[in-house]
């Protein structure tokens, strides 16, 4: 009797039954499935999103001489910079203060004293971006003070510039970090440097928070071709596209400094990212000389036209006659492609400013973005993209969705399919479960290469969305088709 | 372990020590002294280690290292498959950690395998009012909604213990309520020096909440064993697998490489451990050895001449049916690898390489580059203890520099000084050298490549360190103009 | 019996069985086959080369309002134009004079002085370009007193160049045709304009062959950078990538005829596709004023490096930062990619230039450029070719097959396999039996959008490579791989 | 036929004619008289064809015409799949022909079907010396590579007859020796004005050397039919096929898309010969009608009203089984075809539609464009003759423009004038147009579309033509700067 209460006591290890495994596998994939996925409340999967400081790095590695540094925990900036490292497959040398647990005794400001101090020693800074990660969000570290102190103590030159930002990983997404930071890169730089009636001539072009090193040399070149002088704030093209030659440039790139110093002197600033630029840009107005424009990323043919008449407008210059060229050359490269993508139904997530330039260039094309999916959305961001999507007879039965995540988005692609889908690495399981290609247009993208040197804006980017996706289509048109049906023509 | 202790040409002790000296001239005082300790040139006899580790890294110098979350998420408990590991906290710690390991994984996403990322993404409310509420909703509703999950693990990111939440005693109730295991990780990323800790709370909770709750429903053998620290990076698992069952031994369960949660609860009664990784799991083999009396053995499948001193150390541990077959073994792999050796050997002879990487890497791989006829003239490691760097040093050359949670700033240094022909490191350490010109291989990911564990690794591992060293791309480099 | 006997007359229709279909299938994949196939005397099976008039075609667009005209039948003038509408996806307005049966007899003359007159009423060319099809070169038209007693008649304008080649169709390929058309036009254009003493301070480039419009931007972009004026010889790129703006011009680019005429003044003249112009650069070497050199296509790093300091030799000026920062780049992109790549087999094919630099890029990679295939080739390639092989480590083992075709290659990937192929749309059959990918890097590309505008040469076109080639073996892998390697990275 | 003549808003005899006469203004005063009779306003009620067709090309106009040759292979030729199909000459012409006229086969590539390019390559010497020798070599060489074909065409170019050669002795010997048909046609490209000899000459080389040589092993019926002068662009055959077979029709035979040698030599034995593409292949059923007493029947599965009309017309052919089979299948896909126009009509209604194909399209389309609510407002032909043009005037509106081979000069002028919505002709005009920002869809080869014969057919055009003029990209062709 005790040996068989004994024996009942004991679990043995269980293997779930096939047929088991093969009735979950389809039930997630059933309407009904998706329903009970909807309606979580506190579990989030696979978001495609990630914290603030992350964002905050990105744009600090974008100035000249800029060392990012994470106040908290070393873990985080590791994987700050990994993140970093593995989208651009560029090096992302930034510095943590690798706060502990005597830190959630006693503040940060040791650490970050102490950080400051051989940072400066080891890799000579031209200027130090401090941003925060949970541990001194949550403990309530007082930056404005450590820093004074640092300052007052010498852990840090004369002169050299500390900006710093609260980007608390609760709160948000590497978007507002990006924001965060920048507008204190600008405003430690530009302070006390507007000068009364000074014009420095020049355009202030602010990117957003992306990630597509083409895109950033991409506008530059687009300012060439119009003759216009231009800085542009938070440079990465440089930093996270550095040549192999032999040596390695810790601080490879970046807004010059003097530039963005004088940057609040600037004849105009643009932003091409809203959602990621609100603060920085609402600042910006209420300080910055000159005329100001906040515009979409120009994404697509519509936004382009409107960003460099914005530009001939503010500059008083016409769009140079190469633009133009390249502009029909654009609409000629839709206009032949139009049929391998017309009428095609996309997925797409991303980061505000990126979705709405996905939604834009799709409708253009005639193609329906038919899961629009933002995991750090807002009622701002649905109400544009809907009004895109009202404006275009292919915005039709099209539906957003705010604040959900890439398994609500492996729901929706299972049950109500699509042709393919667009948006950053992660989505990659989802469009294996759906049997469709995702395109990766967004970030990070860790698992193909170059996809970051092409740039998505302006007229060219049109034809590499065009590119990538139409030939991609024909592709697998050629790879599952039927003998009878492998032609020589597409 | 080598005999006498190998030699590098042009390596001494005091060019070693001129090197760190010259890189140290760099620090502020503070960071010198504190620095100094961690660098030193190998002494392969001495006694003690000669280097300090296991020390808070120095604030501001650009460290490679991770933290504790990243110890029990990226290592121990991410790579059990059948569970659902919940990253407790803001959203950014278990997306950055959300396959980027490349401890691959058997069955289907979703359905009986979560290499996914569930957060319990707080937000502000949430630091305010505490997230218990919503981790018991949360755990709900992954039961719900992924119901072959055996069960959950809630790794706490740094807020939630600075915060004072109670994830022990939510996990218990929901645990009771859903009936399946729910293993509460105080693995906050502030805490300890490293990932190391991680490792170490992480076994803590496998220890408190798993060991010892199943057992195998079939009868023992003699010839059970557990594999210990093997991670299944690039399939190494199931290369060493395969392997040891061909030399007889049943390998019952995985800790934690495409490990499944009730074969890992049920290893108490298997008759050995087998650890790879002793950095990250050295301590579940201790309790397990003390609580059931299980003996342990360390080994090394990196490359021929190791895989087969392994293989005979373990079937030292069986009787003269496993060792017959372990022979076996050794003759049938043995003219495989030797031609593996004679393809690559010629293009590799008298290459140097360097290491900095986390777990046993530094030192167990040290004997498959040496199989290619390469040397080894530095080493070091991200998080590693005493003991790891005392198994390192006779298997380094003499004198040629160790280095113990290096700044980049060292490393970088050493490379310049040293010169090697090729790196093994980390992904943040990769595009740095290869800017330089320096061929250069992840090796916690192997380069997204793999398996590189046992007979079958080898051939991979070959096949990439040529690969890398010899890429006409380098030689291209350097412009003319 | 006769009702026997008439039964037994009739042939009724058969059906090969399913099991000798099999039979064969598995046969033509066989090395038995192979040999078969390798023995073939007489019988060509899709080869990988057009006529010589088609190349003569292309090159008489790329002159300011050059009307390409075919003196010959119809049909061939039809099927040339398809041809380059299919693979630029755009207009190739040209003529022909309609030779018919009566040409057999009378010679085609008539025919071609009335074609003219009518040409320049409706299409008022600036330069009208004659090249011959078969019927003309095999009756013996002489064009010469043709094309004289048109101008003697009133034919043409005074004044009008009406340059004119032999191209006939049954020698060589339509790099011949190219090569024949593009002497004469400069012949004609530069007559009597060599002016001692003159030096147009320009460089004049040829870009052979060469139906990528990307590639001639690229080549003047790198001029542009260098800050060297430059003369593309035979430039289609606008011709060929023409904006769609509403408005058709039936001559959309090509070099100014002025431009042209004044080459013979050049400073320096440098053909790139040495194959595609043998003839062109003999002649230019005996007559133009100014430095010559031939080169191969700038692929690859060592090919730009060469081009570029060649371009700093001739002009004195060192080779621009912003194109030394590309190189570094493009030299990062291959570092970062190599192991996608390296090792990997390929099957290349296609027209000499551009076979060089397949077979180069190649090897700069690693990989293993295995079967290479010229269907109109030469002992000079051939040799050439095995010097690149033999000085590479990864050029072991390949095999150079000179005057096969792609049925002939069709052998050799299903026996001797290969990772991929690289050549032009012709060989999508061979490798789809083969089951491998086909990157389409040759002419024509009758089935993708809009790769003849992404440039393989220079430093850009590495990366160009890199990403189609590599990106595409990673969705090989992500989309054949088992479950359990389905990775976030790769 | 349509009853009572189609207007146009705006288009007068007077106003086309306006039209012309300024397109021919440009001319020289020789063109001008040669392409005067070509072009016409349409007299929908008219005894004989308004227009001049079937003569040379005017020199020097750009013509969208091909040659004998181009009409011998890439049309009759071709598509038969189970042959292999010799361009004979050098390399270009087989080379340009090669897969680009989509017309879809069955079978395994260079086993059962070979869609591929044979060519004898001439060289120089060929010309000098004479290719027989080698047709000889090659015909050998193809039965060996290719055991499965069922016969093999040779095509020539133009050198073949222009040096002489005697192909169809060649041809001869061989097939007795390889016991195999071996057709020798003389299509050389120099050969009349158009693709139309081409055809001719190719249907002459089918009466004398295919057909009659087969018999159907199956007994025959009453309801044996063949399918003349489809040639399964995109697919057509397959679609027209099934709907001829759903109404209980067997098709023997197709000429000659997907087809195969034998049943196409068989074909003197069906009941009645079904033509669609009347230009290409009229001759053969005249033939077929006059030796074997096969009566013929035209008709256009083109559009959901002119299938309706030609699925009678051919139930009225045969009994009552096929008559009330027939309206099952109009009754069946009406309501499917009415779903189509109500969903694409709205968005297509009033557009104007330009065409310039070959064969039967110009005036076979035009119901399917106006069951979509569109109107055709100008037609034409490359190589049409003159019954072409009597069956085209009903078809088309009264006055609208009808061009005969128009030069792109007179396509361009009459685009400017009547700015069509959509335009749909060859690839060589598509760009042009397109350029222009004009909707144009390629109507030849369906665009890469298809198919667009019969009810499933119909459901694809409608989709193209809807996206070809509703695409958004046209709206930003014109640049606000």
């Amino acid at each position: 009797m005790s040996a068989t209460e004994s024996a009942a006591a004991v679990k043995y290890v269980t293997e779930t039954p096939p047929e088991e495994i093969a009735r979950v596998k389809e039930w997630i994939n059933s309407e009904e499935y998706k329903e009970k996925n909807f309606a979580r409340q506190a579990l989030v999967i696979n978001p495609a999103h990630g914290c603030q400081p992350l964002g905050a790095e990105m744009v600090a590695h974008g100035f000249e001489g800029s060392l990012p540094f994470t106040h908290g925990s070393q873990g985080c900036a590791s994987y700050y910079r990994s993140t970093l490292n593995r989208h651009f497959r560029e090096p992302a040398p930034a510095v943590s203060d690798s706060m502990t647990e005597d830190g959630a005794v006693f503040g940060g400001q040791n650490n970050l004293h102490e950080a400051l101090e051989n940072a400066v020693a080891l890799y000579k800074p031209k200027m130090i971006s401090i941003f925060t990660s949970c541990m001194p969000e949550v403990i309530g570290d007082d930056l404005t003070a450590f820093i004074k102190n640092a300052k007052q103590k010498g852990c840090v030159p004369e002169g050299l510039p500390v900006p710093y930002a609260n980007t608390p990983s609760f709160n948000g997404s590497h978007v507002h970090g990006y924001d965060a930071m920048l507008l204190s890169i600008l405003q430690t730089l530009t302070e006390g440097k507007q000068i009364e009636g000074r014009c420095t001539g020049k355009l202030n072009l602010i990117a957003g928070c992306d990630f597509n090193t083409g895109n950033y040399r991409e506008y530059k070149r687009i300012l060439e071709a119009f003759g216009i002088p231009c800085t542009v704030l938070g440079d990465i093209s440089e930093t996270f596209d550095s040549p192999c030659d032999g040596t390695y440039r810790m601080y490879a790139g970046g807004t010059k400094l003097e530039d963005a110093a004088d940057s609040i002197n600037g004849k105009a600033t643009i932003t091409l990212g809203p959602y990621a630029t609100s603060k920085t840009f609402g600042w910006i107005k209420d300080n910055y000389s000159g005329k100001h424009a906040s515009m979409p990323m120009p994404v697509g043919i519509e936004k382009t036209d409107a960003f460099l008449m914005k530009i001939a407008e503010l500059f008083g210059k016409p769009v140079p006659a190469s633009l133009k060229a390249e502009r029909g050359r654009a609409v000629d490269a839709m206009t032949d492609a139009h049929q391998y993508i017309h009428g095609k139904k996309f997925a797409v997530y991303g980061d505000p400013d990126y979705l709405i330039a996905y939604v834009t260039f799709l409708l253009e094309m005639g193609a329906k973005p038919y899961h629009i999916l933002c995991s750090k959305g807002s009622k701002k961001l649905e109400k544009e993209i809907q009004a895109l999507l009202d404006a275009s007879l292919y915005g039709k039965d099209c539906k957003i969705y705010m604040n959900k995540d890439l398994w609500h988005m492996r729901s929706l692609v299972v049950t109500d399919p699509v042709d393919a889908m667009i948006g950053d690495t992660h989505g990659k399981f989802a469009a294996r479960d759906a049997g469709i290609p995702l395109f990766r247009f967004g970030f990070p993208i860790f698992d193909r290469v170059n996809l970051h040197r092409y740039p998505l804006v302006g007229y060219q980017g049109i034809i590499n969305m065009i590119t990538f996706i139409c030939n991609k289509f024909i592709d697998i048109k050629d790879e599952t088709c039927e003998d009878r049906f492998f032609e020589m023509m597409r | 372990m080598s005999e006498t202790p190998k030699k590098i040409e042009g390596i001494t002790k005091e060019s070693t020590q001129a090197m760190i000296d010259t890189a140290l001239a760099a620090y502020p005082e503070k960071g010198r002294k504190k620095r100094a300790p961690h660098l030193a040139p190998n002494d392969p006899e001495g006694s003690s280690s000669c280097v300090k580790s296991n020390r808070k890294t120095v604030p501001g110098v650009m460290s490679a290292r991770g933290c504790a979350y990243a110890g029990a998420k990226g290592v121990v408990w991410g790579p059990i498959r059948d569970m659902v590991h919940v990253s407790h906290g803001p959203v950014g710690c278990g997306w950055y950690s959300w396959g980027t390991r490349r401890n691959l994984m058997s069955g289907t996403n979703g359905v009986d395998q979560f290499g996914m990322q569930f957060t319990s993404d707080f937000q502000e409310k949430d630091i305010v009012y505490g997230g218990d509420k919503k981790l018991r909703t949360l755990l709900e509703e992954a039961h719900e909604l992924f119901p072959l999950a055996k069960g959950i693990s809630v790794l706490s990111e740094c807020p939630v213990g600075l915060i004072g939440d109670d994830i022990n005693s939510v996990a218990k109730v929901a645990s009771k309520e859903l009936d399946i295991p729910i293993i509460p990780c105080n693995c906050e990323g502030f805490r300890g020096v490293s990932q190391s800790l991680g490792h170490h709370i992480s076994n803590d909770t496998i220890r408190d909440h798993i060991i010892g709750t199943r057992e195998f429903a079939e009868p023992a053998s003699p010839y059970d064993i557990s594999l210990i620290g093997d991670y299944n990076i690039g399939g190494d698992v199931w290369s060493a697998k395969s392997l040891l069952e061909e030399i007889g031994l049943n390998v019952k369960s995985v800790w934690t490489g495409d490990g499944e949660l009730e074969k890992i609860a049920a290893t108490h009664t298997v008759k050995l451990n087998l650890i790879h990784c002793y950095r990250s799991m050295n301590y579940m083999c201790k309790v397990m050895e003390e609580k059931y009396g299980i003996p342990w053995l360390e080994f090394n499948f990196f490359g021929p001449t190791k895989i087969k001193e392994s293989l005979r150390a373990i079937g030292a541990r069986f009787d003269q049916t496993i060792q017959d077959k372990v022979e076996v073994a050794i003759a049938k792999y043995e003219p495989i690898m030797q031609a593996i050796i004679d393809e690559y050997k010629p293009r590799l002879e008298g290459k140097k390489v360097m290491l900095l990487v986390g777990g046993l890497r530094p030192r167990h791989t040290i004997g498959a580059y040496e199989d290619l006829g390469m040397e080894c003239v530095g080493s070091g490691y991200e998080f590693a203890h005493n003991d790891d760097y005392e198994r390192t040093m006779p298997e380094m050359p003499e004198a040629t520099v160790i280095y113990d949670d290096p700044s980049e700033f060292e490393f970088e240094q050493f490379v310049h000084k040293l010169k090697p022909d090729l790196i093994g490191s980390g992904i943040k350490e990769k595009y740095v050298f290869q800017k330089m010109g320096i061929p250069f291989r992840q090796m916690h990911s192997w380069d997204y490549s793999g398996p590189y564990h046992g007979y079958q690794g080898f051939e991979v591992f070959a096949r990439d360190i040529d690969m890398a060293l010899n890429s006409p791309t380098w030689k291209l480099v350097k412009s003319p103009f």
